[in-house]
């Protein structure tokens, strides 16, 4: 916590463009998503095996953390941010995740 | 921008600190309906699964919505630049997209009830339904907020110098954006897969 | 496992109880913390008088748990009882502050650690408790179906196609592996609700959950009648939803079986033959919305036995009791005043489709049918 | 609109309210302290109503097989008295100190979210409002507070109320942990970092982010619940291949955190009296702050240990009952540490310090219970008797309210300017340990002796024992409810005619007590500047040269404005310059909103769902385009350079 309060805060106002990408980046980011949106679906046409459903989740992962990142301004911004999105993510799929597996695994048998 | 950012304990603005606080929050509450679908992937009680799925369609109305986050931090990278023509036009072109995405989940919702999967057909068509419904519902209050932010740019409410406004809508926009990356991989093409193999 | 004849003498824990009695003179809230041990065996439903291994073993775990949670709440209270009086402020306080303190590290690593060790040596024996109770038992065991309807039992044995209801009757020393699950009506799940096994003296509970399979394991070492509840708030009359568990000698137990496992005879002649045909036991179907049958099985020997809406009644009059363990079977009033209005004797829904509706039965219908059930022996 | 002239000159339909007094000031206030009082109250009605629950469920079971009321009837009012106390009382018991006293505590002026806090006391209100109505529309919930699945997805259970009165509250809590979060990191005075906030503020702090994590989950939950019961989805249905588990999960996911966020706020409270009778500073702070950001953290992992009776296998069981056993160590170091913060000091047995003690010696009990019951196998004879009815009562009636209360004697002059009568105080709190004792003492073997939890009459087939015990546990109320009487008539008779306070009639150490005693609108007339934890403390007593620490005379303290100087010694700072968030009508209005919106749900009845939707939307527009009197919020506030940094609140 003690580097969210030493930081310089004109690093992390808000309004402080200057560090952020300009349109011409952010129009590169969106090819790059589209890209990899073009890829995820060629997985519904040609068969990967079982390289397709990792190849699924890492695709989704680096979607998630461009849009994050550079959208949402996340590498430009204050440390806090990205602490709370990616607390309440992993928060989120580690507790589902114990359910789910308790719940498939050691639930009762179905009658 | 806001004298005040300076004058907080971590040099933060609260609302924009209060928006990443509770966006945090929402992975709680569609992690928690993601699982509900995970769990009932294969309860379709004699009705129909993920077979119904039309992933071309689907991919095209995500593509739309993975565009709108373009637009939104276009018309914010414009309102920084106190460029308000611009602004507004990408926000309506961010509204447009969502509204393109909503009309397609209606679509898709229409011709789902018409091959048989509705609401209480099973407990993975109530899954399908709710979780996709409260997504839709999320990008409605997102048209509704971009919508707003138009019309008060224009009454000007909203100022050139306010571009934190823009930001916030912004950072909620990205977020149901985001969700819908793990929906689309998570809730439509990885079962798609796993009914193939 | 011990033997023991009811009424039970005070517990017998050599290891643990004299510690106890020590540290009675410490405080009346000691005494009270006693009289949990003590009192725990005058009530005919306690979990603290186990009858059966898998009563016992949980028993003999929580004991020991108990006295070091007894020894932590002396520590602890009596640190707090020693600071106020040594510490409080005096008359004569001089208005000077006390040595300011902020911590003490070694302090607080000890407190950390001692309880992290206490703990660490509760758990071992716990997990293992889990698995010993709720593994299939050793050797030979008899399987028992129950499902939980709102709000009464159903039990099956399937080694010899027998239903009952609200009494479950075992062997003595025999393990009981029930297999349950809950529906309604009938042994339709879709509205079923989530119920909970108990027969303290036997075994811990286990949830009764509709759609789904669970199991408990249940033994007694003495031939004797145990009380048991469910403990999962099922709604309305939750708590008119009573077990009993009668444990017999494997010499009783098989000729109970046996009993159970021929037909009922119906009555040919008299008022009892008028109550068979009331029940429509013959026609063994719905023939009109006041049929018996329509409901509760009466088994004659013609088809296969199958599972009624409502408790089978094939052997009522060999049970004790009726209504899940609410009214005496011997008590003819009560069967009349059931049949009379069964909602006003125990609160049921049977507008929303569980409970026992009021039929409107003349007295004569009543005398007939209290005649021809408690014939049915 | 600029700095200088205000836009308040032109009144429109969107013009702010002005009252300073009376009934409109009170609804449209978005003072911090005036909302922290209207929790406060409402808590109080609400503590009445669901003491007249217990009364009633004591009643019906004082002596076996009694029939005072019906089972319905019955079944509504244990389910409605465990709402009430946990969602009603004792969660917003703890939002009202967290409105009054974080501002306060930080050094601040108000939250970070002025109207935003309005709303949450307004979803609050609503929602309790809400769910009391269902006893005139056909019933209240039936179906325990816990609202199993699939008995609740029954129509008979009334559990649509349940649903949806709880997702208004849910709605309140959440947005209230955004404001608290955001108050608390983010509006410190300068100078006050985390290792120097005051206990509270840290109890605060983790408290508020379990709620912000665990309002979600129970949403969902209900969420699905509502579908099920009133769109007829099939989450929990069986016979569609529904797992009722997933119910219990969900519910348990967000229902142990719950159990934290009810008593840590408790812990704080206690964590602050505690020193100050000692006259002592807390021992081991640092333990204390970082075992209950563990006790929160861990608090996310054991909830499947409500459910070691379930239909859950042996595995789960076992991880469970480890994580369960695990948390007992942060928890007692924290007890330990508060005995520690008593020993070797000059206690002051006032009527705080008294419930404070209590709390400590109570909470042990709790969490001795609580311990028992992470022995699985025993457990399953435990489990939904009145040994766990007993437990939870040590811990969130014995534990939370014990503190909950203590922090109303403590904080009273700091509200009201005036004390509370320690006599009736100490009445108060001898007659509260009796009654609760005597009430949930004999539930632990009544518990283990087999007697069933949630039973409409008490089945005499449990033996003479059982029934005495049952009756000591009635006896008890009786004694509670006198106890109860007392603290009513203290707290009236000392608003109205309590002996003058003073600023600092504690000798307090925390900064809230810096400012006035009622504190003015504004809080502080200068922010004070931190440079210690305890600084109140700190103002007052320096080390003299052996390191003994002495009264400093009043204002000889070099670097510091003594206690009265801040309090009394404005100067140039009347309150004038001073720019305070304008009152507001919008919280309100669109807090009516989800009146139809909730009724609306109950049928569904489209037309009702449709004007509250419209509603909502129009209060959430009139409050986003409402003028604020002295510029807007993204304006710089630069005219008066001794403005107050805490000025920028968003309003």
């Amino acid at each position: 916590m003690s580097t969210t309060e030493t930081h310089d805060p004109a690093q992390a106002a808000g309004g402080h463009v200057d560090h952020h990408p300009g349109p011409r980046e952010y129009v590169r980011i969106a090819i790059i998503l589209a890209i990899l949106t073009a890829l995820e679906v060629s997985t519904y046409f040609v068969d990967f095996g079982a390289l397709a459903i990792p190849l699924l989740v890492v695709l989704m992962g680096i979607k998630f953390v461009m849009v994050a990142g550079f959208f949402m301004h996340l590498r430009f911004d204050t440390k806090l941010y990205g602490r709370l999105l990616y607390g309440g993510l992993f928060g989120a799929i580690g507790l589902y995740a114990i359910t789910l597996i308790v719940m498939s695994f050691d639930g009762a048998p179905r009658v | 921008m806001t004298a005040g950012v300076h004058e907080t304990t971590l040099g933060l603005d609260h609302r924009k600190l209060g928006m990443w606080v509770f966006l945090g929050s929402e992975f709680l509450f569609f992690g928690a309906f993601v699982s509900a679908y995970i769990l009932y992937l294969d309860t379709t009680a004699g009705g129909p699964g993920v077979e119904i799925f039309d992933i071309p369609f689907t991919s095209i109305s995500s593509f739309v919505l993975l565009m709108s986050s373009l637009t939104m931090v276009l018309a914010h990278n414009a309102h920084t630049r106190r460029d308000m023509r611009r602004m507004r036009m990408w926000i309506l072109a961010t509204a447009g997209q969502g509204a393109v995405f909503l009309g397609g989940q209606i679509f898709e919702f229409t011709v789902f009830y018409k091959e048989g999967l509705n609401l209480t057909q099973s407990p993975f068509a109530s899954g399908f339904f709710v979780l996709t419904g409260f997504h839709g519902l999320h990008v409605f209050v997102g048209i509704l907020l971009l919508l707003s932010l138009y019309s008060l740019t224009l009454t000007g409410k909203v100022k050139p110098d306010q571009d934190l406004k823009t930001e916030m809508i912004g950072l909620y926009w990205h977020f149901v954006d985001i969700i819908w990356v793990i929906i689309f991989t998570v809730v439509y093409l990885i079962p798609d897969l796993l009914m193939e193999a | 496992m011990r033997d023991r004849t009811k009424p039970l003498p005070a517990p017998t824990l050599p290891g643990t109880r004299a510690p106890i009695r020590r540290r009675t003179r410490v405080g009346t809230i000691l005494v009270l913390a006693l009289g949990l041990f003590l009192a725990s065996c005058s009530a005919p439903q306690s979990a603290m008088d186990p009858a059966g291994p898998y009563a016992q073993g949980p028993h003999d775990l929580i004991v020991p748990v108990f006295v070091i949670a007894l020894v932590v709440f002396i520590l602890v209270q009596g640190l707090i009882i020693f600071a106020v009086v040594k510490f409080r402020r005096r008359p004569d306080d001089d208005g000077s502050l006390p040595a300011q303190v902020h911590g003490n590290t070694r302090l607080e690593i000890f407190w950390t650690v001692i309880p992290a060790l206490i703990l660490a040596g509760i758990a071992v024996p716990t997990v293992q408790g889990i698995f010993s109770t709720m593994n299939e038992p050793d050797g030979e065991y008899l399987t028992v179906e129950v499902v939980g309807h709102r709000w009464w039992w159903e039990f099956y044995y399937p080694d010899f196609d027998i239903y009952t209801a609200n009494e479950l009757v075992i062997p003595v020393d025999t393990p009981v592996r029930l297999e349950m699950t809950a529906a309604d009506p009938g042994r339709d799940p879709a509205r079923g609700v989530i119920h909970s096994f108990w027969i303290p003296r036997l075994a811990g509970k286990q949830d009764v959950v509709p759609g789904q399979q669970t199991y408990l394991n249940i033994q007694a070492s003495e031939a004797d009648r145990y009380l048991g509840m469910c403990a999962e708030y099922c709604g309305l009359s939750h708590v008119n939803m009573r077990i009993r568990a009668e444990s017999l000698e494997q010499g009783d137990f098989d000729a109970w079986v046996d009993n159970q496992m021929s037909p009922a005879v119906t009555p040919t002649d008299g008022l009892a033959a008028q109550g068979a045909e009331l029940f429509g036991v013959e026609h063994n179907t719905d023939i009109g919305a006041r049929s018996c049958a329509a409901c509760h099985q009466v088994w004659n020997g013609d088809g296969a036995r199958v599972p009624g809406v409502g408790p089978d009644l094939t052997h009522f009059a060999s049970r004790e009791e009726f209504a899940a363990g609410l009214f005496d079977v011997d008590d003819e009033e009560q069967l009349r005043e059931w049949l009379r209005d069964p909602p006003a004797m125990k609160p049921m829904q049977p507008e929303n489709g569980v409970g026992m509706p009021n039929l409107n039965l003349t007295e004569e219908e009543i005398d007939a049918l209290v005649a021809y059930l408690l014939a049915l022996e | 609109m600029s700095q200088s002239t205000p836009t308040t000159s032109r009144r429109s339909v969107f013009s702010r309210p002005r009252a300073e007094k009376g009934f409109t000031s009170w609804i449209t206030t978005t003072d911090h302290k005036r909302i922290g009082i209207m929790y406060f109250f409402t808590v109080l009605v609400f503590f009445t109503l669901g003491g007249a629950e217990s009364g009633v469920i004591r009643a019906q079971l004082a002596q076996a097989e009694m029939d005072l009321v019906t089972a319905e009837i019955y079944n509504q009012v244990f389910t409605m008295h465990g709402l009430t106390m946990v969602f009603l009382v004792v969660m917003p018991f703890g939002a009202a100190f967290f409105n009054y006293l974080i501002p306060l505590q930080i050094g601040a002026r108000d939250v970070a979210f002025p109207r935003l806090n309005a709303f949450s006391y307004w979803m609050y209100l609503f929602g309790g409002i809400f769910l009391y109505s269902s006893f005139l529309l056909g019933g209240a919930p039936n179906g325990a507070w816990t609202g199993y699945a699939p008995l609740a997805l029954d129509g008979v259970s009334n559990m649509a109320f349940y649903a949806i009165g709880l997702q208004l509250l849910g709605v309140s809590s959440l947005s209230a942990a955004v404001n608290f979060i955001v108050t608390i990191l983010n509006m410190r005075a300068p100078g006050l970092t985390f290792m120097r906030m005051p206990m509270f503020i840290w109890m605060s702090l983790v408290t508020n982010f379990l709620l912000l994590f665990a309002m979600p989950i129970i949403a969902v939950a209900l969420f699905m619940l509502q579908f099920d019961t009133v769109f007829g989805a099939q989450f929990f249905n069986p016979a569609t291949g529904g797992d009722p588990i997933l119910w219990q999960h969900l519910f348990w996911l967000f229902g142990h955190p719950e159990v934290y966020i009810m008593i840590l706020p408790a812990m704080g409270i206690v964590s602050e009296i505690l020193p100050v009778f000692s006259r002592k500073p807390l021992f081991g702070y640092a333990a204390v702050a970082f075992a209950g950001a563990a006790i929160g953290f861990i608090g996310f992992g054991v909830w499947a240990h409500h459910m070691f009776t379930s239909a859950i296998g042996p595995v789960a069981r076992s991880a469970f009952a480890l994580s369960t056993m695990f948390i007992a160590v942060p928890t007692g170091i924290k007890i330990f540490n508060w005995v520690f913060t008593m020993w070797g000091g000059k206690l002051r047995f006032t009527t705080p310090m008294l419930f404070s003690i209590g709390f400590v010696s109570m909470f042990t009990i709790g969490g001795l219970s609580g311990v028992t019951h992470a022995v699985v196998p025993h457990n399953a004879q435990q489990h939904d008797t009145y040994y766990v009815v007993a437990h939870f009562h040590y811990v969130l009636f014995g534990g939370a309210l014990f503190a909950l209360i203590a922090g109303v004697y403590y904080w009273f002059p700091k509200v009201t300017g005036r004390l509370m009568s320690e006599k009736l105080g100490r009445v108060h709190f001898w007659t509260w340990l009796l009654g609760f004792n005597l009430t949930f003492g004999p539930m632990h073997m009544s518990g283990l002796l087999g007697q069933p939890r949630r039973t409409a009459v008490l089945p005499a087939e449990l033996g003479g024992t059982v029934e005495l015990y049952n009756l000591l546990s009635s006896l008890g109320v009786v004694v509670l409810a006198v106890s109860a009487l007392v603290f009513l008539f203290n707290l009236i008779a000392s608003i109205r005619a309590g002996a003058a306070s003073g600023p600092d009639p504690w000798d307090a150490r925390t900064i809230e007590w810096l400012s006035e005693s009622p504190p003015k609108h504004y809080n502080f007339a200068e922010i004070p500047v931190v440079s210690h934890r305890d600084e109140f403390w700190h103002r007052k007593y320096a080390e003299d040269a052996a390191g003994q620490p002495v009264a400093v005379p009043a204002g000889g303290s070099e670097d510091h404005v003594t206690a009265e100087a801040a309090a009394h010694g404005e100067g140039d700072h009347d309150g004038h310059h001073i720019h305070m968030p304008d009152p507001s009508y919008w919280p309100l209005v669109m807090c009516l909103g989800f009146f139809p919106v909730a009724y609306g749900l109950l049928g569904p009845t489209p037309w009702l769902i449709g004007l509250g939707v419209v509603w909502v939307i129009i209060g959430f527009f009139g409050w986003i385009i409402e003028p604020v009197a002295e510029g807007d919020d993204d304006d710089p506030i630069v005219e008066d350079p001794a403005a107050p940094r805490s000025g920028v609140a968003a309003h």
